[in-house]
């Protein structure tokens, strides 16, 4: 039988999740596969605690401070307040928190966030240009700022392949002129409803489908895969890896690459590198990124491929202007 | 030949209550056996042995000679035994052609219930026995008398040789009774054989062929209606001589406590149940209302306590108008309500005692102050009229759900009679309850009416309406049909009243005697 | 023969406050479809209602090509006469039909507005309606075999979750939907049976007992997707039952797509609708089934085997509830993850009482339910100001009126919930 | 029984009420043999969860390949250690208290006492949604709705903590507390009038009202009550100062004034049901509607204000959770208090001393399970697994009597007071 190791002497990243829990297919996941990386290429102790309610993070973080983590990796806006709560009242302990930013700054934690609209921007592009039907749909999870703005990004790189080819492919389910409105499973957790979305979503015509809602994603594929002619984009990660058994109906999916700028955390704390402050992911650093073609490699021609690389230059220089409501300052 | 049942040394033990001990009894062909006994006495429990439905700790059951042994109902009926229970063993939701063939279905193509053919069958043992009833019809739309024929029919349809007809006549109308003397002995004629459980002595006498008495689970003795009479057969019963007869002086009325003129109330389905009524009752009187149960004394009553709108008309107590006043406004001019159904409308049955008793009392001092209830008052004066009444209770803590249905009586006769009154409506208040309870509950009506209130006293039992009433109104199709002096009228005189035929025009309503007795007439 | 009932004279119930009420709603939903959908449409614009779900290829219909202000017009006027009908003279008994035939006209005159100039696929909406409505229908199923005995079933979400989780994992390991599908009852079966148990057995109050099976399964499937579905996914990776269409009846158009080119599961509920309803209502076992909920003493003085009965009848409501269950993993989306039901055996539940106890009604109630959800999906995707948060409350909220404005109370079984004591 | 009615006059003395009211207060029974039910139902859970762990564990399947000794050891291990885990998390680490006081470091003594005070903070919440669902049972209501009526009143409560500024703590508090209550008691009123008037029933009604909730407080988050600048997260903006319930140690502890809150609640419901003419209303209400119109209340108004005051007891369990812990209102608000309140108030007999003690039991096990998630990754649901063995255990205890082969009471205990079923009757 192993001995188990002396634990108090390895470096411990543990990380408090949101309500989601740590299989949300989403942020938590993601955030938790960096500390999971760390765990095998640094050698540390990975930890996670997931909170049921709000109530829950003060407590998951007193935990950890009594842990004496060496890190520790909060996920998502609703830790927004805890974290810093108890990053000032024990401003030994180093932290950071995903998808959430400080200004000004707090010495101890780094912010991890990301210009996700810029991968959607071209994930819209994409889908612009191999739509057959004219139609494209998005869907999100709830109405909430880190989730629309796949959707809005996605719209607005459909809108400029409109401008550029004078066509008129039509986004369902999203209308950047109106954010108010837009279409919401109002659960991360109902998966049929996502089928019943993506069924919608193609009987209205739309051909390729990008869903905003962790795992309720994985009915809409399932839609899109019992009636074929359809494809997905998938979010956060690259789902032609994480869910293998779609990836013949994964055109790409806009990465979120929380589980690297963790990752690089976790390594800046083991390091003695860390420091606080916010780091952006966008598409200059490849924190965030169009995922490879994968199997659907043939369908983007090589034309396609340039375009997309203009377009990735024109979002790097600023030419193409996304929207301001997003924009991370 | 050995007779049709024996029953030998039956003891059966409850946890704490010996119900039956070492009772032995026959019955022979074409017989009509009684069991009388005193509520409580075991009658229910042994014919529940018989039937199957409790094991007995000791004793045997023979049927034409032969041992038996009765696990289950099943057991039972396939001995030929049947039982027409106290409380109708039938669900109101149902046809009569379900209610009767449940349990023993016929079916066509393995499972598809037959009704065609189980109606056919109904019809031909209605038929047979004088039992009339609609097949089709609901039983929650008929009358308590029709509906315990369907219980008989039951019995038939499953070609039941031994009946058990378990305090038939508790809820059944004079006229009804009558009936089903008709039916049991035309039952026997056939060559069934009955035994018959009943406290009341007059039917007793009427229909018994042999009688035996139970007295705590115990037999106490056997005789005939020719040995015995009605004193002697009480004195059995319950041990001691019982006075059989109600006591009364002569009434003094006062002034007009009640005046109701053109009384039109609408039952649930909104028809017209009560139908131009006009009345008056005064102090110190009490005014009967004698009629088959389902004419509008339901209503009626229920109409001048507050429980149901009215239509139009006019209901004043003491010279206000208390037409569609609110219940607790009228209980507070000193009305007291005795209501027809205890258990549904009276009592709160998971309530300790004390709280039944103060049920239309509680928000008044000295039982609150403010909104605080003063539970040791509450319980005080519990106490009080637990003594006062002779409720047989362990406590005053006791849940009213676990005490007998008489004390249970009580319970409500304690509550409505303590406090000061000017009006008391009873609603069948002795419904189900032995002599002994029902000798108390007259007394204590008649005391209240020589302490100066009005009194309505609404009950099917002739008998009660007689002993107890100074002037008699007959309810007929939701009319008064007319209202009589009791002591100038005879038993009969009202029967016919009931049945709505009026003196003067008896050969002109033949059709209204049906309508109104609810059944097919017999004669 | 004679009468067995006192009869009485029946006094005019329809009061003629309420049929002049009744007559202003008309009137307000006809004058709404005037000034909200009429008045602001583009005469020169045309509805488009596609008839056939996608990804069918049997059974096609053309599609219905309307003008939207003369339809909007038209509906306006039929409404209109309907109202001035029901305030001067009165619809009487069918009031309550009309009015449902009201609204739809007014759901139909919105959609026609919201889709102007676009197409709406109302073949699709229908067929996602039959669709959403099937786990919320089996769900009652279950609910109606368990009541009807005279056991309350508060179950129905625990058993389902229960059903979908082990389904996704036996279907998963086996590779094979047939045994899925009998191992999501099975286990499902196994919690009714812990249900039964409880109840029947040691008579413990019934809405306890459902409790504890809601908590246990939440956990048991929590806690076992996390600790071994997730961090495997070849656990959590069954089959799914394909579309499957019935020759002949598929091609009929319209009613085919929507009705016969489904999955199983829809079949399957029409059919234990049409089982059920019948027996229950009109067999042998049916008619003791109901003797038992509604007064089971009776029922045993005839020599019917009560608490047998009541045994039998909550396990095959287990084994519907299982059934419904595998249909969010087996017949949905081919993965299990926590709480995947999302609420939907609680809607079954209501679904029951608001069907009233019977099959038939559940599937009423069911189908109401998936249309409201449908129809604010519809809408969300043309694209509607209405905050997306009050879209999706349309299906409760519909529930909520329909059950206040025309549904009465309900007749449930007598003993509904009432342990059977002997003796 | 039957001897008792032969008395020809039952004489019963004062001192014989007096002792009769004794023995009922104290159901005969001494307080110890009243907890051996629960106490052996607890040891029985927890024993079967214990099985549970062991069977879903991969290394004790690798354990047994290896010996069977070496199996169970391993199973051994794994229990010890996550039993071990949760108490240590739920009560306490008895070594490290006393640790903690020799070493007089005041941080440090406040982290040893901190898990047991914990578990108080954790049952607040549970104590007013149980004492929602009991005083709806008593009334003959089955509030499924608390829930929803919870998220009402958390919203209100959040929304009186930031809006009004500039009010002293004495008033604001209790002023926030309130708009709790009455955004509570507005949801439960709802299905509450709805039945009275048109007979819907309030079981849908709930079911539905929580959707509608959800959805609600979903759209004010985003919308109306979204935190400025936060670029429309569903997060409120931080209440005052003046609104927060105030806790009573310095961090880590969180225990706060609303525990006592939730008792006073307590203690009040129990005063209102059982020694108020409201209470009586409510119960005989409950107990027989046809009697309680013979009696002249008012059934239609008592359902109503059932309704309303299960959904303001609900709606406080949602304000104590801003206004003590949170301070901001965000989704995922509620572990899901509504729906485990009713396992509390059935597991509670629906009277408010059991409803508080089964609380406090709930929110141990719970705290005590985060410790055990951290140490030795075994899921936070087990603990749902164990309530709902528990829950079962001491509604049969039939169960617990023949497995510990305890002899049977002598006397059925009183009746619970609940909702048999769909409340129709
Ligand atoms: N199930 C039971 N458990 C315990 N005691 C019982 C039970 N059933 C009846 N008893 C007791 O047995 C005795 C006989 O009851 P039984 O019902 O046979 O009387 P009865 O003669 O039919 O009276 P009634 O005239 O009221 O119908 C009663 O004292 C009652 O207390
Ligand atoms: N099933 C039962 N279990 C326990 N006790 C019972 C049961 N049935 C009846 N009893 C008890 O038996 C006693 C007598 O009940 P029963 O209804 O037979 O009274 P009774 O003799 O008919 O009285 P009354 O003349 O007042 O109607 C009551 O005290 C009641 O508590
Ligand atoms: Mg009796
Ligand atoms: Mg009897």
């Amino acid at each position: 039988k192993p001995a188990a190791a002396p634990a108090e002497t390895k470096f411990k990243a543990c990380q408090v999740t949101d309500t989601g829990g740590i299989d949300d297919k989403s942020f938590n996941a993601t955030a938790w596969k960096g500390v999971e990386d760390a765990v095998k290429d640094l050698g540390i102790e990975g930890k996670y605690l997931e909170s049921q309610e709000v109530a829950d993070y003060e407590k998951n973080l007193n935990t950890f401070i009594e842990d004496k983590c060496d890190i520790i990796i909060t996920v998502g806006f609703l830790l927004g307040d805890g974290t810093k709560a108890s990053a000032e009242a024990n401003p030994d302990f180093k932290y950071s928190i995903v998808d959430y930013s400080y200004d000004p700054v707090i010495p101890n934690v780094v912010g991890q966030i990301f210009q996700t609209d810029e991968a959607a921007f071209m994930a819209g592009y994409l889908a612009a240009s191999l739509t057959k039907t004219g139609k494209v749909g998005t869907f999100g999870g709830l109405p909430i700022p880190t989730v629309t703005i796949f959707m809005d990004g996605f719209a607005r790189g459909v809108a400029y392949y409109n401008e550029q080819k004078g066509t008129s492919v039509e986004v369902l389910g999203w209308d950047i002129n109106n954010p108010d409105g837009g279409l919401f499973t109002m659960s991360f957790d109902d998966q049929t409803k996502g089928k019943e979305f993506g069924t919608n979503l193609m009987d209205e015509g739309a051909d390729i489908i990008m869903p905003v809602a962790g795992p309720v994603g994985l009915g809409t594929a399932a839609a899109v895969a019992e009636r074929g002619n359809a494809y997905i984009i998938g979010v956060d990660s690259d789902w032609a890896v994480t869910n293998p058994d779609y990836s013949k109906i994964t055109l790409t999916s806009v990465m979120k690459k929380m589980d690297v700028t963790t990752f690089n955390v976790i390594k800046s704390a083991k390091d003695g590198t860390f420091k606080g402050g916010n780091i952006v992911g966008n598409l200059a650093n490849s924190g965030v990124d169009l995922a490879p073609y994968h199997d659907l490699e043939s369908m983007v021609t090589s034309d396609l491929k340039a375009e997309l690389d203009a377009v990735r230059a024109k979002l790097l220089d600023g030419t193409i202007k996304l929207s301001d409501a997003f924009k991370i300052k | 030949m050995a007779p049709v049942l024996e029953l030998k040394g039956i003891t059966k033990r409850f946890p704490g209550v010996l119900a039956n001990d070492q009772v032995s009894l026959t019955l022979n062909k074409g017989e009509i056996l009684v069991l009388l006994g005193e509520n409580g006495a075991g009658k229910t429990t042994l014919m529940n042995i018989l039937y199957g439905l409790y094991q007995p700790t000791e004793g045997e059951i023979w049927v034409n000679g032969k041992e038996i042994e009765v696990h289950s109902p099943t057991d039972a009926i396939n001995v030929g035994i049947g039982m027409v229970h106290q409380h109708f063993m039938l669900i109101p939701v149902f046809s009569v052609t379900e209610n009767v063939m449940l349990g023993d279905e016929t079916t066509k193509m393995g499972g598809f219930l037959d009704e065609q053919t189980a109606a056919t069958k109904i019809k031909t043992i209605s038929e047979q026995y004088g039992l009339e009833v609609d097949p089709s019809s609901y039983v929650r739309d008929l009358p308590v008398g029709v509906q315990q024929r369907v219980e008989i029919i039951k019995l038939l349809y499953r070609e039941a040789d031994i009946l058990i007809f378990d305090e038939p006549t508790a809820v059944l109308t004079p006229q009804e009774a009558n009936e089903l003397f008709i039916i049991m002995h035309e039952l026997v004629k056939q060559g069934k054989s009955i035994i018959f459980i009943t406290h009341k002595l007059r039917e007793v006498m009427d229909v018994a062929d042999r009688i035996m008495v139970i007295r705590r689970g115990k037999i106490v003795g056997e005789t005939t209606p020719q040995e015995a009479d009605q004193e002697k057969l009480a004195a059995m019963m319950v041990g001691r001589a019982v006075e059989l007869d109600v006591h009364k002086n002569e009434a003094k009325p006062g002034k007009t406590v009640i005046q109701i003129s053109n009384l039109f109330v609408l039952d649930q389905l909104k028809q017209i149940a009560v139908d131009d009524v006009s009345f008056e009752i005064k102090a110190g009187e009490i005014l009967g209302i004698a009629g088959v149960q389902g004419n509008g004394q339901t209503e009626l009553v229920e109409a001048i306590t507050g429980l149901r709108s009215i239509l139009t008309g006019k209901i004043e107590l003491l010279g206000e108008d208390i037409a569609n006043a609110k219940p607790r406004h009228i209980t507070e001019l000193g009305v007291a309500h005795v209501p027809e159904d205890r258990q549904k409308d009276g009592l709160v049955l998971s309530f300790p005692i004390y709280e039944n008793l103060v049920l239309c009392t509680y928000y008044k001092p000295p039982f609150a102050k403010g909104i605080n209830l003063n539970y040791p008052e509450i319980i005080r004066s519990a106490q009080h009229q637990i003594e006062d009444f002779d409720i047989r209770t362990p406590s005053a803590q006791t849940n009213v759900g676990s005490l007998s249905g008489g004390n249970q009586q009580k319970v409500i006769i304690a509550r409505e009679l303590s406090r000061p009154i000017q009006f008391l409506v009873a609603s069948q208040p002795t419904r189900g309850l032995d002599v002994g309870s029902i000798e108390y509950i007259h007394t204590r009506i008649i005391q209240k009416r020589d302490e100066a209130c009005a009194i309505m006293l609404v009950s099917p039992e002739l008998d009660e309406i007689m002993q107890l009433s100074d002037r008699i109104a007959v309810m007929y199709r939701g009319k008064i049909l007319t209202i009589l002096d009791a002591n100038e009228v005879t038993k009969e005189e009202i029967g016919l009243w009931m049945a709505g035929i009026t003196p003067d025009n008896s050969s002109a309503s033949k059709e209204s005697i049906k309508l109104a007795t609810t059944d097919g007439v017999q004669n | 023969m004679a009468t067995t009932v006192i009869q009485r004279k029946k006094v005019e119930t329809a009061t003629p406050v309420r049929r002049v009420v009744m007559g202003l709603v008309f009137l307000a939903l006809s004058m709404l479809i005037l000034v909200l959908f009429a008045l602001k449409s583009d005469p020169a614009l045309k509805t488009t209602f596609v008839m056939n779900p996608g990804g069918i290829d049997r059974g096609l219909a053309p599609d219905w090509v309307l003008p939207g202000f003369s339809t909007m017009i038209v509906l306006t006027v039929i409404t209109f006469l309907a109202a001035v009908y029901q305030i001067f003279v009165g619809f009487k008994k069918a009031t309550n039909v009309v009015l449902g035939i009201v609204v739809a006209l007014f759901i139909f005159a919105f959609l026609a507005w919201a889709a102007e100039g676009r197409s709406l696929n109302l073949g699709g909406m229908l067929s996602g309606a039959v669709l959403l409505s099937v786990p919320i229908t089996l769900g009652a199923f279950s609910g109606v075999l368990c009541e009807r005995s005279g056991v309350v079933n508060i179950a129905i979400e625990g058993m389902m979750l229960m059903g979908s989780m082990v389904g996704a994992l036996v279907g998963s390991v086996t590779n094979s939907l047939l045994i899925g599908l009998i191992a999501a009852i099975l286990a499902s079966v196994l919690m009714a049976a812990l249900h039964a148990v409880l109840s029947i057995k040691y008579k413990i109050n019934q809405i306890v007992s459902g409790t504890v099976i809601n908590i246990f399964a939440t956990g048991l499937t929590t806690y076992i997707s996390q600790k071994i579905l997730q961090v495997n996914q070849s656990l959590n990776n069954p089959p799914i039952f394909p579309r499957l269409p019935i020759p002949i009846l598929a091609d009929i158009p319209v009613i085919g797509p929507i009705l016969f080119n489904q999955n199983m599961f829809v079949y399957a509920m029409f059919i234990l609708l049409a089982v059920l309803q019948i027996s229950i209502f009109k067999t042998r076992w049916g008619l003791r089934l109901r003797a038992v909920g509604e007064h089971p003493k009776a029922a045993d003085t005839l020599g019917i085997n009560v608490i047998r009965t009541r045994y039998m009848a909550v396990l095959l409501g287990g084994a519907v509830a299982g059934f419904g269950g595998a249909f969010f993993t087996l017949g949905s989306v081919g993965r299990f993850d926590k709480m995947m039901t999302a609420g939907k055996g609680f809607i079954g539940l209501a679904a029951m009482i608001f069907g009233n106890w019977t099959p038939i009604g559940s599937f009423g109630a069911g189908l109401l339910f998936g249309f409201a959800d449908s129809i604010a999906t519809k809408l969300a995707i043309l694209g509607s100001y209405i905050p997306p948060q009050f879209m999706s409350m349309a299906p409760y909220i519909t529930t909520m009126v329909v059950l206040a404005g025309i549904v009465g109370r309900g007749q449930m079984p007598a003993a509904d919930g009432e342990p059977y004591v002997k003796e | 029984m039957k001897n008792e009615t032969d008395k020809t006059k039952p004489a019963v003395s004062i001192e014989e009420i007096s002792t009769n009211i004794l023995a009922s207060a104290t159901k005969k029974k001494s307080f110890w043999s009243a907890l051996v039910i629960p106490g052996l139902a607890l040891l029985t859970g927890l024993i079967l969860g214990a099985l549970f762990i062991i069977v879903t564990s991969g290394e004790v399947y690798s354990a047994f390949q290896i010996s069977f000794g070496s199996g169970l050891a391993t199973s051994w291990e794994i229990v010890s250690k996550s039993y071990l885990a949760l108490f240590q998390g739920a009560i306490g680490n008895p070594a490290a208290m006393v640790q903690a006081l020799i070493s007089g470091d005041q941080l440090e003594i406040r982290r040893a006492f901190n898990p047991f005070l914990e578990s108080l903070v954790v049952s607040t919440p549970y104590i007013f949604a149980g004492l929602a669902v009991a005083l709806g049972f008593r009334a003959g209501l089955f509030n499924i709705g608390v829930e929803g009526q919870l998220f009402i009143g958390a919203a209100a409560s959040t929304f009186v903590g930031y809006s009004i500024k500039g009010l002293p703590a004495i008033i604001h508090m209790p002023l926030a507390l309130l708009a709790g209550a009455l955004g509570g008691a507005f949801w439960g009123f709802i299905p509450g009038w709805l039945k009275a008037k048109t007979g819907g029933h309030e079981v849908i009604n709930t079911i539905m009202m929580n959707w509608i909730a959800f959805r609600f407080t979903e759209w004010l988050l985003t919308g109306p009550m979204t935190r400025p600048d936060s670029g429309r997260m569903p997060v409120s903006p931080i209440i005052e100062k003046s609104a927060e319930i105030p806790q009573f140690f310095k961090q880590p502890i969180r225990f706060h004034l609303g525990f006592f809150i939730a008792l006073g609640a307590a203690g009040l419901v129990y005063w209102l049901l059982f020694k108020t003419t409201w209470g009586f209303n409510l119960r005989t209400v409950g107990a027989n509607p046809r009697a309680a119109k013979y009696a002249g209340m008012n059934i239609a108004k008592n359902t109503i204000l059932a309704m309303s005051l299960s959904g303001a007891l609900a709606g406080l369990a949602g304000a104590n959770q801003i206004l003590a812990i949170n301070r901001s209102m965000a989704i995922g608000l509620s572990a899901g208090y509504g729906y485990d309140s009713i396992a509390l108030a059935l597991i509670g007999n629906s009277h408010p001393v059991g409803v508080v003690l089964a609380a406090i039991l709930f929110g141990t096990l719970r705290n005590g399970a985060t410790r055990m998630m951290v140490t030795t990754r075994i899921p936070i649901d087990i603990i749902s697994i164990l309530q709902a063995l528990i829950l079962m255990f001491v509604a049969a205890p039939a169960i617990i009597r023949s497995i510990y082969r305890l002899k049977p009471p002598k006397a059925e205990d009183e009746k619970a007071a609940f909702v048999g079923s769909w409340g129709g009757k």
